[in-house]
């Protein structure tokens, strides 16, 4: 029994060293080895160390799988990483026959805790319908009237934008405008120059990585920017910063975490993690060190690494995290956790994110979805 | 008397501003070897070319054996019985050459490939790839192509060019001899005096894609026009 | 509208110049490069270093420089070697080249984007037709114009031009004439890649800098060159500006199928005239 | 036809050699590796029988691949419409048919606009599957559910690495014998005449079209046969597996292993996913490794690895 | 000597095409090789242009020893300009261009754009069409014509009578021999055409497999020799 205790926890991540998210691979990485390092330096989770094991999903759900495939079968089945939600789904339909369990950190599709909800999986981060849930309130106190949506063309940027219209629509206000540039869309001038011939107040933008990047440079060089206002799903996250930090000052945006947040957990977090990388974390690093917690404080419970077990003890657990304490809810196995807006500003030559509005956990999360079924 | 081998009529092309054809008419008897000469870029094998449907005429029409054939494609017009070689050697480069001739023979349910193969010295050759041949080898090989079967009417564009002397006039005697045991038509294009003179009866003389003469090789030989424009010493 | 016209131009002038460099190199070594995407983020990453020192217009030079080097060597160590040999083998050659270099650009500048700012000359924008237009991307215009021209005049009007088009025609035959053809292909290879890495410069001020840049971009160059008539500079140079014209008015008219614009153009271009609209190289 | 007997006892001799390897290997990581190489040797193969018999070389054999493994997904999904034993081999037909109709059409075109032309039209392939959110679930992808069993056997048996190494093996040795026996008919000879020379096949009698869009038809099938087995094993199925990168990687591994002959598809996919899925294992820089290792191979072995006995030979002829 | 080759063992890819043919062509000779069809003439050529392998054997171009393998520039470099057998026309260039590149070298001397369309005139009446728009005949002229743009010492050229009309062969022979009177032009020439071999050269080689097999002057060429070597 003695030995049993001693036996390691083996954290499989799945996620992208090459390819389009690879960018967001490092984020989650950072986030495993922050909190594996900071696991192991306070003696292990319940004497036992942590290890983990990165296997490259290249952006690509097929290579997810492999990945994830080697990696459970290799003795590291407690998953945790994928970046596209694809990714997670490819992942999600094996976890049974691998005798592994995954816990989503980035992947947002709602399908994940619908539909496709299961036994083995889990969700620690926001997923598009908590995002859209902080819209509503925030939409009612602004005066902007008329809007516009500019929203990459698949699955996120509809979903988001058609939930964008509802929450303007109940604040009484007006989408007159939307426009889907397909997805890695390089020039959106002529994009931005039907924006700016609608006569808009604001626009809501669904857009990430270089898409984001790009429309921010673009929008500020055609004057959309100054013009009225953005806010964007996604869009004013760190990696945006640091690439086109003062293209976006002045946009407002969901924010999923900020170091900001105002919690004791999260400022020991920051504090710490400021030490270790000489920066903020971000949202995608924040949401996976949630998710090693969760899946730590899972082995805690279950007193075992074995993923069957470890994924029952997670059930309505609830645990501390920067996000303060949140709980994984047993029906969909969400984690039930607070969502955030905000704006960029400067302050003297720095350029950083302000959160204006804070929305706490119960009325972040939707009640489960009916879809899911948990086998 | 049966209809005409091939029969045309005001047949006519053009490239651009050029006019390579400008209505020649031909009519070649079943059987007969017709010789068709004329100085370089006369339109000989434009009109080769307009007679095998490999190039579409801008006006005119052509009969073979009475039948119309002046829209068809090249397939349809093999199997009407039209075969024809080329100037510039068309054959398929990666393939060994004996499988060449059968496949050649096959679509018209030819059994000559084999003795083909063997009176034009390619049966050594059988199993190379064409690319790996003599130059000469495959001038031979675009030739045989056309002979399998044998078809109706042959048009035959430069086939003695690249052959050496003796090989040109083995050709010429095999010709004779398919249109004379097989009734073979053929209409010969050709710049080696020595193969026209010697086994055509007729001989068609283009210049400027207008037809300059005809007759027989006697006549072309005497023709003075002829001999200015084209023959030179070879009229000798 | 004339807005609109304006924005196809420009991103149809950055595919001009990248496509020209693509289209050279597969004239003289009938190699489809699906390393041109690659080297046109090289060159955008190497502008983006020396600007950060000198400026832009230094990053526009050393880009240029570093292009043509990184060209001149390719040529003489790889495209040689294969010039015999299947064009197929070469496109396998040049996937390998584009799997190398965007991992050292990603070993080197990282993963994340970043961005470049336009020369302080052609910041700010001009009031065109009422509304405002960004000055740097007029001037995207004219720097692919003036570029273009020179090529043009180049290949047909000198001798250097005149051996370059027959090399890409017949290597062989045009050897045989006295021509250096290896060196001529190296010339034109170096040129080739300086003009994807001088595009990698153009683009960064406008469309930022990441890794997946040379992917996405590669597809269209890809569309202009193959509907403008392989290996054909003019073609080409129209199949671009066509191309620009269609993206932009594709999102505005047919938002729903803006994302397959370039490929139902090709397509379509390509069924009318499977050669391309050239018909014919160089 | 002693050339047909050879074709069928190497069949069989390779396909004894399935249950031989399905017993050597452990269960496990590699056995599932294994069976996804023998899922894209079928897509490589389908490529290589379009570059050998067309001298066409296609950039988007993904939508092919794809559409089989997206109408199989869809058929298991609504199994109330088809039993599975219809659906699966209906995708099939269904992509071969849907590719006669479009090659009668596209094998106008030729060479590298050829490519091209296969590229758009696979792009397109991709944005639906992006578009058609209803049917195939968009960018976040098809999850199929298989029934409990198919053609009489358990579901698990397809979804286990034992069950489908041997099963996909047993196909991808039927498709090249089939491939290979094309290649050795008269109908294999004469597409390869059309591919060397298509104007001179004309002026033999041979129409060229109908042979070029029959190959085209039988290449687009097997590639949905790939597919088919592919939506069986991973029970998804997304937009990626329809994009131009994994239309690029079977082109890279029929290429590599050469296309000149049957087999060396099948080995250049073994090798080139063995190769690729061990690089990663072993270090984060291995897409620049890949790279090199493409660049050198095809430097150093011009007809790819199916030249490479002949090469060999060769050399060992030269000492003796 | 302009050129000379010694012993040369030739190679295309692994077939054994030319095994040890010695040849040379002094300044100002008239040489013609002849031989039925594939028993190397062209593969000759080949070596000497390095467009088939020479791996064994030495190429000399004015005595100096080429290294190989052979650069296909090298002998036009040398003042040895070729009339290839086929033609080789490129086919996007102009009738114009297409002379334009036969000088490439630079060559000083009496053949410039005037005097060859005076010999051709049709290439002047056609100059700005593309190449291969012209008919076969004009076609071989154009090779010939791009050849002597070059202002070689040495002229070769496989089956120049190929295609052309009797008198086109009548008058390429007078000029060639005027060529090599009054220019010194050295010439080899391969043909099947036994009266352009009268008029054009002076000396022959006959090949048979590979290899050279009888040697002499012309005016010998009797009928016995002839049957031997060309099957006449
Ligand atoms: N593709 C083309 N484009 C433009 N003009 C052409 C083309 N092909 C041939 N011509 C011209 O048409 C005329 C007739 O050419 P054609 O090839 O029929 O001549 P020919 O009588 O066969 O000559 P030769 O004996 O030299 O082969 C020539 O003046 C030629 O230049
Ligand atoms: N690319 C090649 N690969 C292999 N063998 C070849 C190749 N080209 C030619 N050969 C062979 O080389 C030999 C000599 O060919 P070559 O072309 O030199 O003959 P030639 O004397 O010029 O004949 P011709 O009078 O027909 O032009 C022939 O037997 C031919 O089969
Ligand atoms: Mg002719
Ligand atoms: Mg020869």
């Amino acid at each position: 029994r003695a030995q049993a205790r001693r036996e390691p926890i083996r954290v499989g991540v799945p996620t992208s060293q090459t390819g389009a998210y690879a960018v967001l691979g490092e984020e989650v990485i950072r986030g495993v080895q922050f909190a594996v390092d900071e696991a192991n330096a306070a003696g292990g989770i319940d004497g036992r160390q942590v290890e983990f094991r990165i296997g490259d999903e290249q952006s690509n759900p097929d290579a997810a799988r492999r990945a994830a495939e080697r990696l459970a079968l290799g003795g590291h089945g407690l998953l945790i990483g994928a970046i596209s939600s694809a990714s997670g789904l490819a992942i999600a339909g094996q976890l049974e026959r691998w005798n592994a369990l995954y816990v989503s950190t980035v992947n947002k599709a709602d399908r994940l805790t619908g539909e496709a909800c299961g036994r083995r999986l889990f969700r620690a981060n926001h997923s598009d319908a908590m995002d859209l849930m902080v819209v509503g309130p925030w939409l009612r106190g602004r005066p902007e009237r008329k809007w516009g949506i500019c929203a990459a063309d698949y699955v996120w940027g509809r979903d988001s934008a058609a939930g964008f219209t509802r929450a303007a629509q109940d604040a009484g206000k007006e989408v007159a405008l939307s426009v889907f540039p397909p997805l890695g869309t390089r020039d959106y001038a002529p994009y931005i120059s039907q924006l700016k011939a609608a006569g808009l107040q604001g626009v809501w933008v669904v857009l990430s990585g270089g898409d984001a990047i790009n429309f921010a440079k673009q929008a500020r060089q055609f004057g959309l920017s100054a013009e009225l206002t953005i806010v964007g799903h996604a869009y004013i996250v760190p990696t945006t910063l640091r690439a086109a930090g003062e293209d976006v000052v002045g946009s407002y945006g969901v924010i999923n975490y900020d170091a900001s947040l105002d919690t004791p957990q999260n400022r020991r977090f920051v504090e710490a993690w400021r030490r270790r990388f000489n920066q903020d974390p971000g949202e995608y690093e924040a949401e996976t060190y949630t998710g090693m917690r969760l899946i730590f404080e899972g082995v805690r419970k279950a007193e075992s690494t074995d993923p069957d077990k470890v994924a029952r003890a997670m059930n309505g657990l609830e645990f501390e995290s920067p996000f303060g304490m949140v709980r994984m809810r047993a029906e969909d196995h969400q984690l039930v956790m607070p969502n955030l807006m905000g704006r960029v500003v400067r302050d003297g030559g720095r350029v950083h994110r302000a959160i204006e509005m804070t929305l706490p956990a119960a009325e972040a999360t939707p009640p489960p979805s009916a879809a899911c079924r948990m086998g | 008397m049966s209809a005409p081998a091939l029969l045309a009529r005001g047949l006519a092309r053009h490239y651009g501003g050029v006019a390579a054809l400008r209505g020649v008419d031909l009519d070649l008897v079943p059987g007969e070897i017709r010789g068709l000469i004329g100085p370089n870029g006369a339109g000989k094998s434009t009109l080769v070319d307009v007679l095998s449907g490999r190039a579409p005429g801008s006006g005119g029409s052509v009969r073979l054996f009475g039948q119309d054939i002046t829209g068809l494609g090249p397939a349809a017009r093999r199997h009407a019985g039209l075969a024809r070689s080329f100037q510039r050697t068309s054959i398929f480069p990666a393939l060994p050459v004996g499988a060449q001739l059968d496949l050649a023979a096959r679509r018209v349910g030819a059994t000559d490939a084999p003795r083909l193969l063997d009176e034009l010295d390619l049966a050594r050759l059988a199993a190379v790839p064409a690319e790996q041949t003599a130059y000469g080898d495959q001038r031979r090989l675009d030739l045989a192509l056309a002979l399998v079967g044998p078809p109706r009417v042959l048009l035959l564009d430069e086939p003695a060019a690249g052959l050496t002397a003796e090989e040109s006039l083995a050709l010429a005697d095999r010709l004779r001899e398919l249109a004379r045991a097989r009734g073979v038509t053929v209409l010969l294009v050709e710049h080696d005096m020595e193969v026209v003179f010697r086994i055509c009866e007729r001989i068609t003389v283009l210049e400027l894609g207008a037809i300059l003469a005809e007759g027989t090789p006697q006549e072309i030989r005497r023709h003075p026009e002829v001999v200015r424009a084209y023959l030179g010493s070879a009229a000798a | 509208m004339t807005i609109q016209i304006l924005n196809g131009l420009v991103y149809g002038s950055l595919l001009l110049v990248l496509a020209a460099g693509l289209a050279l190199i597969y004239g003289l070594r009938r190699v489809v490069n699906f390393g041109h995407g690659a080297f046109y983020m090289l060159g955008a990453y190497a502008g983006y270093t020396a600007a950060q020192a000198g400026g832009f217009w230094a990053g526009l030079a050393a880009s240029a420089v570093v292009l043509a080097l990184f060209g001149a060597v390719l040529d003489r160590l790889v495209f040689r070697a294969l010039q015999d040999r299947d064009p197929l083998v070469t496109v396998i050659v040049t996937f390998g080249l584009l799997l190398v270099i965007e991992d050292a650009v990603q070993w080197i500048w990282g993963t994340e984007g970043r961005s470049m700012d336009a020369p302080a000359l052609l910041a700010g924008s001009v009031a065109l037709g009422g509304d405002a237009f960004p000055v740097y991307r007029l001037a995207v215009i004219a720097m692919a114009a003036a570029l273009t021209a020179a090529l043009l005049a180049w290949l047909h009007r000198s001798r250097a031009g005149l051996f370059v088009r027959a090399a890409s025609l017949d290597p062989a035959i045009t050897a045989v004439q006295g021509v250096n053809t290896d060196a001529v292909a190296m010339l034109v290879t170096a040129l080739g890649a300086a003009l994807a890495g001088v595009s990698g410069v153009i683009a960064a001020p406008f469309l930022s800098l990441s890794p997946a840049m040379g992917g996405q971009i590669l597809v269209d160059c890809f569309v202009v060159v193959v509907v403008g008539g392989l290996g054909s500079l003019g073609g080409a140079a129209l199949a671009a500006l066509l191309l620009g014209q269609v993206q932009v008015l594709g999102a505005v008219l047919l938002p729903d199928i803006a994302a397959l614009i370039p490929f139902l153009t090709m397509a379509a271009v390509l069924l009318w005239r499977p050669t391309g609209l050239a018909g014919k190289r160089l | 036809m002693s050339g047909a007997g050879r074709i069928a006892a190497g069949a069989l001799a390779a396909a004894a050699a399935g249950p031989a390897i399905a017993a050597l290997v452990p269960p496990g990581v590699l056995l599932s590796l294994l069976a996804q190489a023998c899922i894209y040797a079928i897509l490589a193969l389908s490529v290589g029988v379009l570059a050998r018999q067309n001298g066409m070389v296609s950039f988007g054999h993904a939508a092919m691949f794809g559409a089989g493994a997206y109408l199989a997904g869809i058929g298991l999904g609504a199994p109330g419409l088809l039993p599975a034993e219809a659906a699966l081999p209906l995708a099939v037909l269904a992509v071969a048919a849907v590719c006669f109709g479009l090659g009668l059409i596209v094998v106008r075109v030729h060479g590298i606009a050829f490519a091209m032309l296969t590229l758009a039209l696979g792009q397109a392939c991709f944005e639906a599957a992006n578009k058609a959110r209803g049917v195939t679930g968009g960018a976040d992808g098809l999850t199929v559910a298989l029934p409990r069993e198919i053609f009489g056997l358990p579901a698990a048996t397809f979804q286990r690495a034992e069950g489908m190494f041997l099963i996909a093996w047993l196909a991808m040795v039927a498709l090249a014998a089939l491939a290979a026996l094309l290649a050795r008919s008269r109908f294999g000879l004469l597409t390869e005449a059309i591919r060397e020379n298509e104007e001179r096949a004309r002026f033999l009698g041979y129409g060229t079209v109908l042979p070029r869009a029959a190959v085209f038809a039988l290449s687009g099938g097997i590639a949905a046969a790939g597919g088919v087995l592919y939506v069986l094993y991973n029970g998804f199925v997304s937009p990626e597996t329809v994009h131009w990168s994994v239309s690029g990687s079977a082109l890279i591994m029929a290429l590599l292993g050469g296309t000149r002959t049957v087999w060396g598809p099948l080995a250049g996919a073994a090798v080139y996913f063995l190769l690729r899925e061990q690089l990663v294992e072993v270090t984060e820089r291995w897409l620049g490794l890949l790279g090199i290792l493409l660049v050198l191979v095809m430097v150093f072995l011009p007809d790819g690895l199916s030249g490479l006995p002949r090469r060999l030979r060769r050399r060992h002829g030269a000492e003796a | 000597m302009i050129l000379e080759l010694d012993g040369v063992h030739a190679f295309y890819g692994e077939a054994h095409i030319l095994h040890g043919v010695s040849l040379a062509v002094a300044e100002g000779e008239r040489v013609a090789l002849v031989g039925r069809n594939g028993v190397g003439k062209t593969t000759t050529v080949n070596a000497v242009l390095g467009l088939a392998r020479v791996r064994a054997g030495a190429v000399r171009f004015h005595g100096a020893a080429q290294t190989l393998p052979l650069r296909p520039y090298r002998a036009a470099r040398a003042g040895i300009a070729v009339v290839v057998q086929g033609r080789r026309i490129l086919p996007n260039l102009t009738v114009r261009e297409n002379l334009l590149l036969g000088a490439a070298v630079r060559r000083p001397g009496p053949w410039t754009l005037a005097s060859v369309c005076a010999m051709f005139p049709i290439l002047a009446e056609r100059a700005a069409t593309p190449g291969t728009a012209l008919s076969g005949g004009q076609q071989q002229m154009l090779a010939i014509g791009r050849a002597l743009m070059a202002n070689p010492d040495l002229l070769i050229l496989d089956e120049p009578s190929e295609g052309l009309a009797p008198v086109v062969v009548d008058e390429l022979g007078e000029a060639l021999d005027r060529l090599a009177t009054r220019e010194g032009t050295a010439l080899l020439l391969i043909e099947q055409h036994l009266g352009l071999i009268r008029r054009a050269a002076r000396q022959f080689h006959a090949m048979a497999k590979g290899r050279i097999v009888a040697s002499g002057p012309v005016a010998g060429l009797d009928e016995t020799v002839l049957h031997e070597h060309l099957g006449v």
